[in-house]
């Protein structure tokens, strides 16, 4: 028979079918598929497909030297690079004893903020996008790129900046490159009414993301959620207050929090924690100019540098939770073991599954994105 | 928490205010690519100039998308560390990490801001590119993301090396440099790019990348297998080596080269000797092949001939003058750069294969050259240099004028003479600061101070010796004068020699680089000195070969003729080490091996005294 | 009125519309465009769009009944044109009158509904039966607003409802409750946020076109040139006084298809439940009353 | 709860059971090393009486000189703030072990992964079936005994690049001198 | 497959080349070529990190509307493939389903390094590495990723290239279906079969050329199977 010609089989009746989502679904945040078992609207089970991003990078990251990795680690997940550059760093760092001079810590919290920010902007944009709101992801995407064009000024690139080493980062901040960034927070504050009337008070928008995907915080316990998605349910937990790392307790900053633990509030805790962010850079912008000093700890050539042998697990509060990186080293000049564990490798499975069950179709989309689950991430 | 006012069920209104973006301007950026900023990692650009095709780009390429292309036009220098290769990048593999630009060691390859590449299959070809300074249309773009001090991922600096300090050093012959503790090996042996440009510099081409690898990784046993695979000196080439590696050495281009010769000693000295013998006795051929062969000489050139060739299965005898195996690293470099016990270690491990030294054995007297020929497949001539050129300047026929090479001779043999309180050194190599030196200390031992001239032809920025050796000779309290042309030496109605005196040199060589000296007579300078030593070059004293073989040998300016091999035109009869090529310790090594090699393929094949 | 010109109407009035329709279209993508902040498509983009999808040179059918449906949909709007006059036009208003074109105007959808089924495509038919859902929940308010405006203006025929505004006011001053639930329906009918949900791309993909390539797009896209030209002219026939001259006329309906697209662009889309709830309930109420205001 | 207390809450604990051992790596980390058998033991005291309810990862690292793999688990407790990591070891060739999936829900999702790229099968667990690696049919990758590379190199093609600046080079006797595969270790 | 005579397919013969000798024809193609260049509705295959640098490109900042170029959802009405970065194998066959079945022209472009010869990922496992030899690429952008304003490039020269009538791979596919086929029985194993035929669509438009079909066809039509709709159970 001709292929394309399907007939619909004649099968006894039935008010149950099957329906995918992706890999190429717009619904569908990357290339990533989801399985649905529908009755009418609702969904029956829901059963994620991964592996369309699997590159094998745990594998690849044992094939290469220790700092060539420093080029890979930021595509496990593209849009939040800087957090797996850091994290990977803090993980040699930490199996080498190598001291971060201060300078280069406050410079890494400075990109980290940015790319938190470009990412929940994006993540704004993409979960308005679920509803129909395409004005928000227009906007969201274009602001995010405000912040693109700092890294840009900063890293020489927009979207890998492989700007943190083992040892510090790569470089010093460009001349008037503080100010440029103020300039940006300033404009990116100043869009965030415009946000508020376009989204978060539109009212057809608090009816779609209201009780949607909702779960309560001992749910989030048990399936493991973090991040804003667990701060969604009503628990103040922040790596970055309660497990500190690089100079964040030299800084002052809320974790924000809401009660409903559903689409609406983690799309809310993104929103205050946008306002986190900027507030962290302030201080940061405030600071840097007075800490001195190198910004990378001196390393050796990148061709001879076998890490002492030890294990180490490093872990940071990336834009969608928890990011860390476990590092085993034989004592050779490549890493023996890295397992990432990605924030999304919850989310983007079980919790979606949990989540889509019992929810309508209508609703599928967004509660992926609300959850900010970044596929990469669960494929490796 | 939240800070925005809204109600539970949210505005109609709120998103209405959106239309005032009716009257506001788009943000979209006009078409066409905008300019990148400062640091912008676009296509690469490549300095010809700079680069030296050491290939290092390539081996931190994550991505393995830089292929070394040979460039027939590009300079070539094994000497300087240049090759003629040039890096060409495969953009259907490259990820712009910059890797390349932060690891170049000369600072040739930087990113240009370049980056709007677009073709159809047909011209895929384009991807593949061969970085100039063109940028990657041919048009020109500025440079991006170059290297700063801060992006240098290539150490500059040397690790430091413990020294004695001048003032505890100048009355005896201690070794004056300590050598690396492991940890400072390590440091040191990890700057290396692994480039092999020493590889190619070195006459003996030694796997220098290999061995330094070995000490970074913690293995210094490794370390000694790669050497000896190409040097059994290598105890006397860590101490005294001219390290033409060093200079080669790619991170010597903008910085201080990695210390390769320091870090052969450390791995010598990290080893224990018994174990060095075991390793350097890895591979040797079980089966003796009865073949016999006679070495003369048992300087570096000698004795790595026997080395090899005793490895190879045959049966080797060297013939010695002296009470002392070693040769001119024994009797000519002082014992404060090259401690005797560990030339005895290298010589032992050479001996331990059953190589047999026959001391006090002077050929054209206790043995003649006919004798060896009838009694050996083949004769090995390693004599060295051992007489001291002349300066034939008025007075130097007097007793007090002495050639360097004797006294330092004489000074390792501690046979007496009178230490002179003030002595003249004419000359500005390794050797003349040599016996300065020794003379200094041996001043300084007997009378407390030191009072010695050394008088060059040379400017000071052209030395022939090391600028190490002149440093330090410096600090011991050595005079040092450049530019000065030796005239006279002053005898006094006693017949005692008072010193020297030189003029100004104006220049040293013709127009056609023929050794031709002007002075200029005016500036004429008297230099105090009971003794004056004259270290101006060596000669081979070639008169143990008899008149009848002088005849029969082929001769080429004094020397021996030998072709590639170091074969002299009679078939039996080879020749290596400096009375071929010039004094160089490394240089007679390598010879060693060219001549064991040639001797192996011959004997494998015929009866020499056939042919 | 003379045959010929009757003639010369109906095969006028359709090309008048698509052309509008499409400066429509325009329109709509430069209106998402500036809100959007951004700068929109050239001129001649939509024209050129149906131009790219006609062109296509392979395409794949999914059987008769799938041609049948975008005939259906693409003539159920040419059929209603010819209804609704315009400037100088009547064509064959005062022959059908309103009750006609409410007809006409479901063929489309269940045209579309036809062909979608049979394409299989599980997107499509969730996209379809969507749509009918829509089409009911926009229908009952548009039902009542066209039985009121027929109740009041005493007629159904379209051209007299013309000159009776011109002589009397508009309509949107003398119904303004009918006039508001006339612009939910609308909203409805030309399937715009927030009552989107049938398309919907990010759940199933653009839903009843996710099956349709190539000329059956194309026939798509003329469809919605004329969907957005009959809702303006339907509305601006019912309540704005229709258009005396073509300059008056072409403000308010290019003015009455502005108003959904903003609201379009500045707002999500509800659930299908959602949209029933709302449509059921305050058009219908603001309908019914006007109705009640109307009748008394 | 303050933490100080914690470590002695958790110290009584540890002490409770035989055949660990445990240490402090850093303020917040804490390396313990237990047998197979023990382990399932230590994670439910862990969660019941240690408040380690989050299951951070599970990570496998295959050590093929030994033999064996290691199987850590990172335990994270949000009222004391530290980092547990529970090391054990299982043999390579049965590859089998215990799932805690009824203690920890998120183990369901590393123990697939460890399925798939290590091929140790966790009993009880849930999802013991392919869900990245559905289109492969070679051995579990990650396997210290399977070469990537190699596999790579017998799959794949590569572009065969031979632009007119090279053709000119090799009319002027250069060309290409080194390929990348040469340099790599 | 074999009975792909009995389905009517509702479309005109492709004309043959030499058929075209009226005048207005020539003006005709033109203005085709031109709708073609000037609407471009790409379909972004998220295959990989470039995808990123795509809603840039797309939304407010860079604005792809200014050239006519639109995302669309559905293959059927796209006329660009955009694959945007390293293609893993399970991804590869859903980008051969999805290439198969837009219609034509279709046009696809590769993004990033790793189209083109692996990139980054040259020595995954997973991944594909030259996109080239399992569908027919019209245009590749250097980058890895490259920047919004080199893939609005990268489409302006598409434009260019399809208005100009230079770029027709498409028609490569059919010509060549036996190669591509092959590299992807290749990869994906001997039973690999999509729901399109390629060769029925080929005879039928007049596109086939000698080596569409061959050993690997044969292959093909050895282990193909009717397809039936994926568990769909609709009342």
């Amino acid at each position: 028979m001709r292929p394309e010609n399907y007939q619909a089989q004649s099968h006894p009746p039935s008010n149950e079918y099957e329906l995918f989502i992706g890999p190429n679904h717009p619904g569908i945040e990357g290339n990533y598929a989801f399985k649905l078992k529908l009755h009418g609207d609702v969904v029956l089970a829901g059963k994620a497909d991964g592996g369309y991003l699997h590159r094998g990078f745990e594998k690849l990251m044992e094939g290469r030297l220790w700092i060539q990795n420093i080029a890979l680690v930021p595509r496990i997940c593209v849009p939040d690079p800087v957090p797996m550059e850091v994290t990977y760093s803090m993980a040699v760092e930490d199996l080498c004893g190598l001291e971060v001079p201060e300078r280069a810590q406050w410079l890494r919290v400075l990109q980290l903020e940015l790319s938190r920010i470009a990412a929940h902007l994006f993540t704004f944009g993409g979960h308005a996008a679920t509803t129909g709101m395409y004005t928000t992801s227009y906007w969201g995407i274009a602001d995010r790129d405000l912040i693109l064009d700092l890294f840009e000024a900063l890293t020489g690139g927009r979207v890998y900046h492989i700007f943190n080493i083992p040892g510090g980062t790569r470089r010093d901040v460009p001349p008037g490159f503080l100010e440029q960034v103020s300039q940006t927070l300033d404009y990116l504050e100043s869009r965030l009414p415009d946000y508020d009337n376009l989204l978060f008070t539109n009212q057809v928008f608090i009816t779609r993301a209201k009780d949607v995907g909702a779960m309560t915080q001992e749910q989030a316990l048990e399936w493991g959620v973090t991040g804003p998605n667990l701060r969604a349910t009503g628990l103040a937990f922040d790596v970055r207050r309660d497990d500190p790392y690089l100079v964040y307790e030299q800084l002052e900053f809320d974790v924000p929090t809401e009660a409903a633990g559903d689409a609406w509030a983690r799309a809310m805790v993104r929103r205050a924690e946008l306002k986190q962010s900027f507030r962290i850079l302030r201080q940061v912008i405030e600071r840097l100019p007075s800490i001195g000093g190198p910004v990378r700890a001196p390393i050796p050539n990148p061709l001879a540098w076998n890490v002492p042998a030890g294990e180490t697990y490093a872990r940071v509060e990336s834009s969608k939770g928890e990011l860390a990186y476990y590092a085993v080293s034989n004592g050779g000049d490549k890493p023996y073991r890295v397992h990432v564990r990605g924030p999304s490798s919850m989310h983007a499975v079980q919790v979606l599954e949990w989540l889509a069950e019992g929810a309508r179709l209508e609703d599928v989309a967004q509660i992926m994105f609300s959850l900010d689950a970044c596929p990469p991430e669960v494929d490796r | 928490m939240s800070d925005i006012k809204y109600k539970d069920k949210g505005s109609i209104l709120n998103p209405l205010k959106t239309l005032q973006f009716f009257a506001r301007k788009p943000v979209t950026e006009p078409l066409g690519p905008r300019p990148a900023t400062e640091t912008y990692r676009g296509f690469h650009l490549n300095d010809w100039e700079s680069c030296i095709g050491c290939g290092t780009c390539q081996k931190v390429c994550d991505n393995a998308a830089i292929t070394m292309v040979h460039v027939p036009e590009a300079k070539e220098d094994p000497i300087k560390g240049i090759r003629p290769l040039r890096p060409a990048i495969d953009y259907g593999r490259c990820c712009w990490c910059a890797l390349c630009v932060d690891v170049c060691p000369t600072a040739a390859i930087s990113l240009s801001r370049e980056y709007v590449h677009v073709c159809t299959e047909d011209q895929l070809d384009s991807y593949f590119m061969l970085p100039s300074a063109d940028g990657m249309h041919g048009t020109p773009y500025p440079e991006g993301w170059t290297k700063t001090p801060t992006t240098d991922l290539v150490d500059l600096e040397r690790e430091e090396m413990p020294e004695l300090e001048p003032q505890s050093r100048s009355d005896n012959f201690d070794e004056i440099v300590a050598g690396y503790d492991a940890q400072h090996a390590l440091l040191e042996a990890s700057r290396c790019v692994q480039c092999g440009m020493c590889h190619d510099a070195c006459p003996t081409h030694m796997d220098a990348p290999e061995y330094i690898r070995s000490i970074w990784e913690g293995r210094p046993e490794d370390a000694v297998r790669w050497m000896y695979q190409s040097n059994p000196f290598s105890h006397v080439c860590g101490r005294v080596c001219t390290h033409r590696c060093e200079t080669a050495c790619s991170i010597g281009h903008r910085g201080e080269p990695i210390a390769i010769r320091w870090l052969k000693r450390y791995a010598m000295d990290a080893v224990d000797h018994e174990r060095v013998k075991q390793i350097a006795a890895e591979g040797r051929v079980q089966v003796p092949t009865g073949k016999r062969i006679a070495v003369i000489g048992s300087g570096p050139a000698g004795l790595t001939a026997a080395f090899d060739l005793v490895k190879k299965g045959h049966e080797v005898e060297v013939f010695e003058r002296l009470e002392k195996a070693g040769g001119m690293p024994r009797f000519g470099i002082p014992e404060y750069r090259l401690p005797y016990d560990k030339l005895d270690q290298d010589i032992d491990v050479i001996t331990s294969l059953g190589v047999k030294i026959h001391y006090q054995c002077e050929i054209g007297k206790d043995r003649s050259m006919s004798s060896l020929r009838d009694e050996f497949d083949a004769v090995v001539l390693a004599i060295g240099l051992q007489l001291g050129r002349s300066t034939r300047i008025p007075g130097s026929e007097h007793i007090q004028v002495k050639a360097a090479v004797d006294l330092l001779r004489m000074i390792t043999l501690r046979e007496p003479f009178d230490i002179p309180k003030s002595a003249v050194v004419i000359g500005g190599g390794n050797v003349a600061m040599d016996i300065a030196r020794s003379l200094a200390r041996l001043q300084k031992q007997t009378y407390g101070e030191v009072q010695i001239t050394l008088t060059a032809l040379e400017p000071r920025d052209q030395f022939l010796a090391d600028p190490v050796e002149v440093k330090e000779a410096l600090e011991e309290g050595v005079t040092i004068l450049d530019s000065r042309g030796p005239q006279a030496c002053r005898i006094d109605d006693q017949g005692r020699l008072n010193g020297l005196c030189t003029w100004r040199v104006l220049s040293i060589f013709d127009e056609q680089h023929r050794f031709a000296p002007q002075y200029d007579s005016s500036d004429e300078q008297f230099h105090e000195g009971e003794m004056v030593v004259e270290a101006i070059g060596q000669m081979a004293d070639v008169s143990l070969l008899g008149e009848d073989l002088t005849e029969a040998l082929e001769w080429n300016r004094g020397r021996l003729k030998v072709d590639e091999a170091g074969r002299t035109s009679e078939p039996w009869l080879w020749s290596a080490g400096d009375c071929v090529n010039g004094p160089d310790v490394v240089h007679a090594v390598a010879d060693g091996h060219r001549v064991a090699a040639s001797i192996d393929a011959c004997l494998a094949t015929q009866d020499l005294h056939e042919v | 009125m003379e045959i010929g010109k009757r003639i010369a109407d109906i095969i006028l009035m359709p090309i008048v519309a698509f052309v509008i329709g499409l400066f429509m279209v325009l329109m709509l993508r430069k209106i998402a465009a500036k809100l959007q902040r951004r700068v929109g498509p050239p001129f001649f983009q939509p024209l050129i769009d149906i131009i790219k999808f006609y062109s296509k040179t392979t395409q794949v059918s999914h059987g008769l009944l799938h041609d049948i449906g975008i005939i259906m949909a693409v003539g159920g709007y040419l059929a209603a044109e010819s209804l609704l006059p315009v400037p100088g036009m009547d064509g064959l208003s005062d022959k059908g009158g309103i009750i006609t074109l409410t007809y006409f105007l479901m063929i489309p959808s269940l045209g579309l509904a036809l062909g979608v089924g049979q394409c299989a495509n599980p997107n499509g038919s969730i996209g379809i039966s969507r749509a009918l859902t829509a089409m009911l929940a926009y229908d009952i308010p548009f039902v009542i607003v066209i039985f009121g405006v027929a109740w009041h203006y005493g007629t159904t025929d379209l051209s007299e409802m013309i000159s009776l505004q011109q002589a009397q006011g508009w309509g949107a001053f003398e119904m303004p409750l009918l006039a508001l639930a006339g612009l939910f329906a609308l909203q409805g009918m030309m399937g715009k946020q927030p009552f989107e949900i049938y398309v919907a791309p990010a759940e199933i993909a653009t839903g009843p076109m996710v099956e349709m390539g190539g000329k059956y797009m194309g026939g798509l896209f003329v469809m919605q040139c004329f969907q957005l030209y009959t809702a303006g002219v339907l509305y601006t026939t019912l309540f704005l006084g229709g258009g005396t001259h073509w300059l008056d006329f072409l403000i308010k309906i290019f003015a009455v298809v502005a108003i959904p697209m903003m609201i379009a662009f500045t707002f999500p889309r509800y659930r299908t439940e959602d949209m029933l709830r709302l449509m059921w309930k305050w058009p219908v109420l603001a309908g019914l009353l006007g109705i009640a205001f109307v009748m008394y | 709860m303050t933490e100080r207390e914690l470590d002695t809450h958790l110290v009584t604990i540890l002490r409770e059971l035989e055949s660990l051992e445990y240490r402090q790596t850093s303020p917040r980390r804490v390396r313990i090393d237990v047998t197979r058998e023990a382990l399932p033991g230590l994670l439910e005291l862990l969660k019941g009486r240690a408040s380690y309810v989050h299951l951070s990862a599970i990570s496998c690292v295959d050590w093929i000189e030994d033999n064996e793999f290691e199987l850590v688990y990172h335990l994270w407790s949000y009222e004391s703030n530290h980092l547990v990591s529970a090391h054990t070891r299982i043999p390579r060739e049965t590859a089998r072990y215990i799932s805690v999936y009824d203690l920890y829900k998120p183990a369901a999702f590393f123990e697939r992964d460890i399925f798939e790229m290590f091929g140790v099968y966790f009993e009880g667990s849930p999802h013991m079936e392919k869900f990245i690696l559905t289109e492969w049919d070679g051995p579990p990758p990650m396997r210290k005994d399977f070469d990537a590379e190699a596999y790579v190199q017998e799959t794949f093609n590569w572009q065969s690049y031979h632009p007119d600046w090279l053709k000119e080079l090799e009319e002027e006797g250069g060309g290409v001198a080194i390929r990348p595969e040469e340099v790599r270790r | 497959m074999s009975d792909l005579s009995k389905i009517p397919i509702h479309t005109e013969k492709h004309a043959p080349e030499e058929a075209r000798t009226n005048p207005l024809a020539g003006v005709f193609d033109e203005l085709v070529r031109f709708a073609q260049s000037r609407s471009m509705y790409m379909l972004h295959y998220c295959t990989g990190c470039g995808a990123i640098e795509l809603p840039p490109a797309m939304t407010s900042r860079f604005d792809m509307e200014r050239l006519g170029i639109q995302p669309m959802v559905t293959p059927r009405q796209a006329d660009i493939l955009l694959v945007t970065g390293y293609v893993s194998v399970k991804t590869l066959k859903r980008i051969i389903l999805t290439y198969e079945q837009m219609p034509s022209p279709k046009y696809v472009i590769g993004i990033c390094s790793c189209t083109v010869n692996g990139g980054m990922y040259w020595q995954s496992y997973a991944t594909a590495k030259k996109l080239s030899e399992y569908l027919p690429v019209d245009l590749y952008i250097a980058g890895c990723m490259p920047r919004p304003e080199a893939v609005i490039e990268g489409m302006r020269a598409l434009m260019a290239n399809i208005q100009s009538g230079e770029t027709e791979p498409w028609k490569d596919y059919y010509q060549r279906y036996d190669y591509y086929l092959g590299n992807q029985q290749h990869l994906f194993g001997d039973n690999w079969q999509t729901p399109t035929d390629v060769i029925g669509q080929a005879q039928h438009y007049g596109l086939a050329g000698p080596e569409t079909e061959g050993e690997h066809t044969r292959i093909l039509q050895q282990y193909q199977q009717p397809l039936v709709a994926h568990k769909l159970r609709l009342k």
